[in-house]
């Protein structure tokens, strides 16, 4: 690995930024399902899951210490010159994971429609078979 | 008001160990069903229930929350029984075999 | 954390790995609420609790679960294992290059993200920073992922349906599990119990879009709990209960309907002289204000989104679940 | 609390997974409430408390559906885990 190359620094750096780390963690278990695993489920399992990976990315980045969540208090919105910026998370961030959740259950659903059609035609979920047939 | 709710959630947390204990050391499907199905009800409706004691004393808006987490109570309370009533069904017709004192 | 990658890792059979991504998705979403992200939260668990896993279980359900293991694809395996473990690599040696975990000065916190946190409440009157984000200053990027949803549906349709109706003698002739007839009284609790329940869910639904300004919520996750309670009624009761309510020509059309009156909403808009989608030009037609006519041009959007939302899980599920043919599901 | 349960999804069987993410499900009600109590924001996240009390039993209903439906016995007690995974 890297690490063993570079100094102490870089470890304390890791352990300071875990979830960039888990980050990396997800994306790999998510590559390696959709690259190593035959299962075409397991394939649309592993999209998924680096999927959460990238959400859990774009989260950790827009997060603040000491921040609350993105919504405005009863007190805040009479006078809105009491709004401290860095008391709020980012919304940003939220909203275009927001929406690629439900995107992401969407790709879900073609990918899953997908490897139903490759069932009905080969009648199995394995890649090996399936490239047998189709050399047939 | 605090002290019931502490005792209410700590009561809950007590059942629910119960129901991790028994998930894990029931020998088969339908004893630990028995164990997940109800300790887990119980155990939340009776956390829920001291959550419910903290909320009202804070707040202005804490009659809106309180009655928001009786719902949840609710629909746990008839979510969890029918969950669990589909499950041991679907063990059923699956063939999952009840436990015997011979069978190990 | 690390756990859940462990938890993840697990999957063997194809229904347990169904499941435990379930599970997944619940600790996915106690993540997000303690990173401070609640609408996020709150649709991973509309999502994860409601659609995702249904989805994967539906799939199974009209194939097999049965996974063959394959000897000698060890060497395979260890070489992808060593190719991600290459790109994890390379990802982790960038990560100086990130900022700190929770710093607030961070590029990402410091460039756009204050306006909008300052000035949504005087803009909008929303004071949910996420749904004015996402509906008002951002509302291209949400036209857009709604369209996207719509795309994936009509994408689903045209690969389970068409061929299907082609070749539909030859399927019943190979008798690709046909699902045994269906047996009324064996789920009388479960059909008791739905009926209780989805009024409920419907009702808490529409709260959540309409309340969407006020708390966590708005169209995508009430269009999310829509469709779930839509995908309890077809599972609880039959397929067919759904489809005598819903034919599927309407409900394409209502996922069509829901981009629509988002785009309509831009245009309408436009017509009234300002840009598209710039719903303050809207007051001398909706009551109030610029900012109030902002915030009632959000909830005409979100209504859209949730339309378009709701009936694209639908049609997915159904579509899912029974093969295409329309006839007889999960 | 929740690490005795991630234990439980491990568990032997499919159904037995079922009930462990049930179980889950429901504990992450509680949890969400108790973020909420600690964050002294409990408004936020009691609707997602709600949202989840009303959906988290549709997947156990699906997948119990399932097997009603096609009553095979093989993937219970032959889950064929001998795949390296």
């Amino acid at each position: 690995m890297v690490d063993s190359t570079a100094g102490s620094d870089t470890m304390e750096n890791l352990i300071a930024n875990f979830n960039y780390v888990i980050v990396v963690i997800l994306m790999m278990i998510g590559l390696w399902a959709m690259l190593a695993q035959k299962n075409l489920i397991k394939k649309c399992i592993g999209m998924a899951i680096f999927q959460t990976g990238i959400i859990l990315f774009f989260i950790s980045i827009g997060a603040k210490n000491e921040a609350k969540v993105p919504i405005l208090s009863k007190f805040v919105v009479e006078n809105s010159s009491a709004i401290i910026v860095n008391d709020y998370a980012n919304p940003l961030t939220q909203i275009l994971m927001l929406t690629a959740i439900v995107v992401g259950v969407a790709t879900l659903g073609v990918g899953l429609a997908l490897a139903q059609k490759v069932y009905q035609q080969h009648s199995t979920f394995h890649e090996d078979e399936i490239l047998e047939n189709q050399r047939k | 008001m605090e002290i019931l709710a502490y005792t209410l959630i700590s009561t809950g947390l007590i059942f629910f160990l119960g129901t991790t204990i028994g998930l894990l050391r029931f020998p088969d499907f339908y004893s630990r069903m028995h164990a997940a199905g109800k300790g887990d009800t119980l155990s939340t409706v009776v956390i829920l229930l001291g959550c419910i004691c903290i909320v009202s004393t804070q707040g202005d808006m804490s009659w809106l929350l309180g009655l928001k987490i009786l719902l949840i109570i609710n629909f746990i309370f008839i979510g969890s029984p029918t969950a669990t009533h589909a499950m041991m069904d679907a063990g059923n017709k699956a063939g999952a075999e009840p436990w015997r004192k011979d069978s190990k | 954390m690390v756990l859940f990658a462990l938890i993840s890792l697990s999957i063997q059979n194809l229904m347990g790995a169904a499941i435990v991504f379930g599970a997944y998705s619940f600790m996915m979403c106690l993540i997000w609420a303690g990173m401070g992200a609640v609408d996020v939260a709150f649709t991973e668990a509309a999502v994860g609790a409601g659609v995702s896993t249904v989805f994967i279980v539906s799939t199974i359900y009209n194939t097999s679960a049965t996974m063959r293991s394959r000897p000698g694809g060890m060497a395979f395996k260890f070489f992808i294992g060593v190719v991600v473990t290459l790109a994890g690599a390379f990802l982790l040696s960038a990560l100086t290059d990130f900022p700190d975990w929770g710093d607030p000065n961070s590029p990402v916190n410091a460039t756009v993200v204050p306006y909008y946190i300052e000035n949504s409440i005087d803009d909008t009157h929303v004071p949910n920073l996420v749904t004015s984000v996402l509906a008002d200053y951002r509302g291209f990027d949400t036209l857009l992922e709604t369209t996207v949803v719509f795309i994936a549906c009509i994408a689903i349709y045209s690969i389970l349906r068409i061929e299907t109706a082609k070749s539909k003698t030859d399927e019943t002739e190979e008798g690709i599990t046909s699902p045994p007839s269906y047996n009324p009284s064996d789920s009388l609790i479960v059909r008791q119990a739905s009926r209780f329940m989805i009024p409920f869910m419907q009702l808490f639904a529409l709260y959540v879009i309409a309340h969407g300004h006020y708390s966590p919520g708005g169209g995508f996750q009430g269009g999310v709990i829509l469709g779930a309670s839509l995908i309890l009624l077809a599972i609880s009761f039959d397929l067919k209960f759904l489809l005598r309510h819903w034919r599927e020509k309407s409900l394409m059309l209502l996922v069509a309907s829901g981009v629509f009156l988002y785009a309509a909403v831009g245009l309408a808009c436009v017509f009234m002289g300002g840009n598209y989608l710039e719903y303050g030009i809207l007051d001398s037609i909706l009551p109030g204000d610029q900012a109030m006519a902002r915030s009632h041009g959000i909830l005409l959007v979100e209504i859209g989104v949730g339309i378009t939302v709701m009936f694209s899980m639908v049609a997915i599920h159904i579509n899912l679940a029974s093969n295409g043919r329309f006839d007889r599901g999960l | 609390m929740l690490l005795v349960l991630i234990r439980a999804v491990k568990g032997p069987t499919v159904i037995d997974r079922l009930v462990a993410i049930n179980v889950i499900g429901t504990k992450s009600i509680v949890l969400l409430l108790f973020a909420g109590i600690l964050f002294s924001q409990l408004e936020m996240f009691v609707d997602i408390a709600l949202g989840y009390g009303l959906l988290n039993y549709i997947v156990s209903i699906a997948a119990s559906r399932y097997y009603q439906h096609r009553k095979s016995l093989e993937p219970v007690h032959a889950p064929q885990g001998g795949q390296p995974s």
